[in-house]
């Protein structure tokens, strides 16, 4: 039997194997392709303190090996969320991650502050990162902001906190050291990168934000690059994310240093991804006789 | 609803059935039962890996005796001209059935339904359904030229055809929606008709105003760009006629819909 | 006729279509598959004070959609460049930017000025982030750097001067405006996305170098944002540079302000690009009626 | 040296010719004259937008009278698997001719080549050229199983052959180097013969100690990854065994090869 557990803090994961919040909606979406028992760990889609309607359409564009996103975080808002999403998370056997976010310090903390007692939660992700939305982005491109959020969050929960990070800065890794300065447990990165598509005919650009978030395949390099920069540099885990469709993306993130990894843009068109990913790891590992993967992270040869 | 499920098939036919059109026909046990009209199928396109997103077509028809399905399309993009060189015999994979579908009232005793273009595909399977209710169909369909016609034949042996072409080529010379307005004004009573409308946004638009000024109930079925086609990426927004500001102002395309009540959303461009 | 001309500065270049530094060599690689002459303007590959040898192998590694290149700029140094491929750009009838690069503000100057009286250059691109070589991308990550390079560099000539900058930072306007207070005629972006890529049977990263600069396709979407931004933010004219490789490209580019591009890694592998794309330009403005394609510069409707 | 061109062909005829590996032949006047062993050329991978680069191959063997050109390539990844699956009048994009080849010194007598696996591919075309030149060839051809030998008919019209399996399952059991040192040893006179050397790195190091040793001149035939095939993007970075410390440390395969001298690199890994 291979052990394919991971840890993360005070977390023990039966696989590496993440769902990436926005992917994956609330995992209700996936229940009749995917045994949700399976999955390592499931992230949620952002959840803020107020309901958001999100962005108008056009919301999506396809791209060659990648995709522009500008959905906007829509959600019900933290109260609906409790009442509407968590019982049928609560019903799910793995370890599940809700993704937070706030327009300030306080709103972070009060996600995070009314999911506390509720039972069946294993910890939360602070969306520092996303680029869709107004100053979306500067609680991850200011590390003192973002030490700031993540010690009061830190403060207001026992559970693991992870700091997901936006790949749109000059230094990730300056961002990440001051996330676990101020108490993150792990660092999970990256969020999409900022892209733009124009429709020539028309002379407008594709998305109605102008810009959005790029994501799939085609950002793995960078996100590969991004996660090795955080391994090297910071003491906590990493979370990979950004572009990982197979077994062998995932094998790349976690020879980097990646401790965990989750999958995003691959749910919307290899909806039980997750899983098959989760067996070829277990094939690998056979094949190679590799009787615990976590033995990979961080095996780079320099 | 019935659950989805990711069906791996392999292809039974292709045929070219107009203008760049094709319907493709794969058996699947599961797909072929228990569907309805409205309801789609997102299916891969082979062979590109820089092709990201399954493609969204609508079920055509079903044939369950055979556990054979069929989809109708239209080569328009790089995606569909693919699907449109496959061989039979090759490996297609689906996911599906998604969205909702088309509704009958109990007291329904005439469709009218208006089909512009490709916006035909969701009614073959709808005719069958209607024969099935006894439920009489008024078939409004538009086309660019008569060469773009799909399965009039079909078609023809339940239905009443109205064809118009923008060309003039067959049928009435104009819009199809140009045809619907007499029609809809000799109707003496309302209540038992109902319209099913499916095609490009202009004319979704047209039918809009003139159900509300008809006072008709009207369903139609909407295309947006689809990532998922299941609700996980909250790409396909639609929005609300009638928003909660702030909170809800927009439908899912893939989950909500793809059929709506035609006085529930908004067409944007 | 359709008038393909545009202006950047004081140079009037008879088309936008330009080539990307470090591929398209010294333009002679290309003499026979393409009628040099026929270029808007011709950036040679990145040239230093002292020769250098470049990275040790494996400097190139495919990826979907992309490319990752750490070749770490090899040339022979100013002074035989001057001898060995000054002549052959001498001989062609365009517009021809040396690219240059040093390891100080020095540096840049240093090239600038030993060229500064040869017949046959109309001006210089300043290779502010390059990302293989050490300290390569300081100049484009800081922007008092960049600006007092830009200005050292401004007082060496009287030829127009291009800053070429990295797209691997928070806010890449910040460092364009600086560039932009220095002196620089034009910004060119963007350079490589900082990429890595792992094999997955050696445990080794692919490049020797580990990470390297991510160009082609993939990250067409990020270029596009970037420049937008520039064009946005800044006075002087913005060239495009990212991933283009058709004419649709290129006008997506200009669209959203790009007053002139340059064609990179797709020289490698269509080696005729440049003018396919130049010659679908003008049919795009014969079928659109658009005598002046400079018209079409910034046309982005919001 | 011929100028490159960028040809535009169609495939005349592809077939299997051993375990996994194809002959492809296309028809091109101008690269099935004037070009010479060792050079190659750059194919471009159809269909797959995802595939950026194109793929280097030797060129294998010419047919001038009738205009046609042969590329041997094993399919190896997913540009060689998509190229093995082309069809007869397909169009193919190829650029070249590239690259140096292989220098036949005046006094040469006799051209010991040394292939192993799909390093055979270049020395079909050097027969054509030794043939013409009255210089002896003997052809020293190693492979894993005998189900990989390629053309061992049309070699053995000129040359001698010395092959060798590493299972056994032909000629010699083991490496090709192994009968390559008794050869050499039984030499007379070293001065008008020499090495013509092609295939996997481990068997270029050990030719290139064998070389040494017996003081023969030997010319090798490299692969290395490659962008562009022609000097544009400097990827191809062969050391030199004798740099020039900060200045100029590294041949490029594509223009100062794919031909050099033994003695003038350093095979890495
Ligand atoms: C619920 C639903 C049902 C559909 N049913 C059918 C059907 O039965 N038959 C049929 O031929 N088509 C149908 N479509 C449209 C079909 O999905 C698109 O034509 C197809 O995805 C285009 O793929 P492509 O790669 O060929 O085009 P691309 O190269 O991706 O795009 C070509 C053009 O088509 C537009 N387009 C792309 N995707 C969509 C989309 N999802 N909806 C609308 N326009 C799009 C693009 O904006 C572009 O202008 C349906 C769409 C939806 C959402
Ligand atoms: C000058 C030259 C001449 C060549 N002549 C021939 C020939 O006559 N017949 C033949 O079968 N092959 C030849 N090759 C090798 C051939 O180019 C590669 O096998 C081919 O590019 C692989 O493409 P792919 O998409 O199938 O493989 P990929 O999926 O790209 O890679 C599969 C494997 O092949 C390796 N590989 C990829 N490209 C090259 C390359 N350029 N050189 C060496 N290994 C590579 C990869 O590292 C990987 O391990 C030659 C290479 C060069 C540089
Ligand atoms: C449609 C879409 C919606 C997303 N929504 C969120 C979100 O709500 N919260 C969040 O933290 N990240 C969100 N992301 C970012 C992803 O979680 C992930 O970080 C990013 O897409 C990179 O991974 P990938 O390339 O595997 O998709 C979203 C991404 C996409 C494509
Ligand atoms: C192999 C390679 C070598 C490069 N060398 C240089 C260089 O010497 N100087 C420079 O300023 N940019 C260099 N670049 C960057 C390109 O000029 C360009 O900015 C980048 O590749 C993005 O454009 P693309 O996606 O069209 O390739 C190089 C890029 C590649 C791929
Ligand atoms: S298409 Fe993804 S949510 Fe509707
Ligand atoms: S392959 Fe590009 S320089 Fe040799």
């Amino acid at each position: 039997m291979i052990d394919l557990t991971v840890q993360i803090g005070s977390l023990t994961l039966k696989n590496p194997v993440m769902t990436a919040s926005g992917t994956f909606g609330y995992a209700e979406e996936f229940s009749d392709l995917v045994d949700l028992n399976e999955i390592g760990a499931i992230v949620t889609k952002t959840v803020t303190p107020k309901p958001r309607p999100g962005n108008p359409p056009r919301r999506i564009v396809e791209l060659p090996c990648g995709m522009l996103n500008s959905i906007g975080l829509p959600n019900v808002g933290i109260d609906d969320f409790i009442v509407e999403k968590i019982p049928f998370l609560q019903s799910i056997d793995t370890h599940i991650i809700i993704n937070v976010a706030g327009t300030d310090e306080q709103g972070f903390a009060e996600c995070v502050s009314r999911l506390e007692d509720m039972p069946g939660i294993s910890g939360y992700e602070l969306n520092f990162s996303c680029p869709n939305v107004k100053h979306g982005t500067t609680f991850s491109t200011d590390p003192f902001i973002a030490e700031r959020v993540t010690k009061s969050v830190r403060r207001s929960t026992k559970r693991p906190v992870f700091a997901k990070l936006t790949p749109n800065v000059t230094s990730i890794s300056e961002i990440g050291i001051a996330c676990e300065n101020g108490g993150a447990d792990a660092v999970s990165a990256i969020n999409t990168l900022i892209g733009m598509s124009v429709n020539t005919k028309t002379r407008k650009p594709k998305l109605a934000t102008i810009t959005g978030g790029y994501s799939g395949p085609a950002i793995k390099p960078v996100a590969l690059a991004k996660v090795f920069e955080l391994a090297c540099k910071l003491s906590i885990p990493v979370i990979a994310i950004g572009g990982i469709a197979t077994a062998q993306d995932a094998l790349e993130f976690m020879i980097a240093g990646a401790t965990a990894f989750q999958v995003g843009t691959t749910n919307f068109y290899e909806p039980d991804a997750t899983l098959t990913i989760k067996k070829d790891l277990e094939f690998y590992c056979q094949e190679n006789n590799i009787p615990r993967l976590a033995d990979l992270i961080g095996s780079i040869q320099l | 609803m019935t659950l989805k499920r990711l069906c791996r098939s392999t292809l039974e036919n292709i045929s070219h059935v107009a203008r760049n059109t094709y319907v493709l026909t794969f058996r699947s046990h599961f797909l072929s039962h228990g569907v309805s009209a409205g309801q789609f199928l997102e299916i891969k396109v082979p062979q590109c890996s820089d092709i990201l997103w399954r493609r969204p077509f609508s079920i055509h028809n079903i044939d369950p005796e055979n556990d054979l399905v069929h989809v109708l399309f239209h080569a328009i993009g790089r995606g569909t001209t693919v699907l449109s060189m496959l061989e039979i015999g090759e490996g297609v994979e689906i996911l599906g059935p998604l969205g909702n579908h088309f509704h009958y009232d109990e007291h329904l005793e005439e469709a009218i339904v208006v089909a512009g273009g490709l916006g035909i595909a969701p009614f073959m399977l709808m005719k069958r359904e209607l024969r099935q209710r006894d439920i009489k169909m008024q078939l409004f369909y538009g086309v660019n030229s008569s060469d773009h016609f799909c399965a009039l034949d079909q078609f023809a042996d339940y239905a009443t055809l109205h064809l118009s072409t923008d060309d003039g080529s067959r049928g009435y010379h104009g819009v199809v929606t140009d045809m619907l307005i007499p029609y809809l004004e000799n109707l003496s009573e309302n209540a038992s008709k109902s319209l099913f409308v499916c095609g490009p946004t202009p004319m979704l638009r047209t039918v809009q105003t003139i159900a509300q000024q008809y006072n008709i109930a009207a369903q139609v079925s909407v295309e947006t760009i689809m990532a998922c086609g299941f609700g996980a990426c909250v790409g396909c927004a639609v929005p609300m006629k009638h928003p909660v500001p702030g909170k809800k102002e927009y439908y899912l395309a893939c989950k909500d819909g793809p059929v709506f009540h035609m006085h529930e959303i908004v067409f944007d461009d």
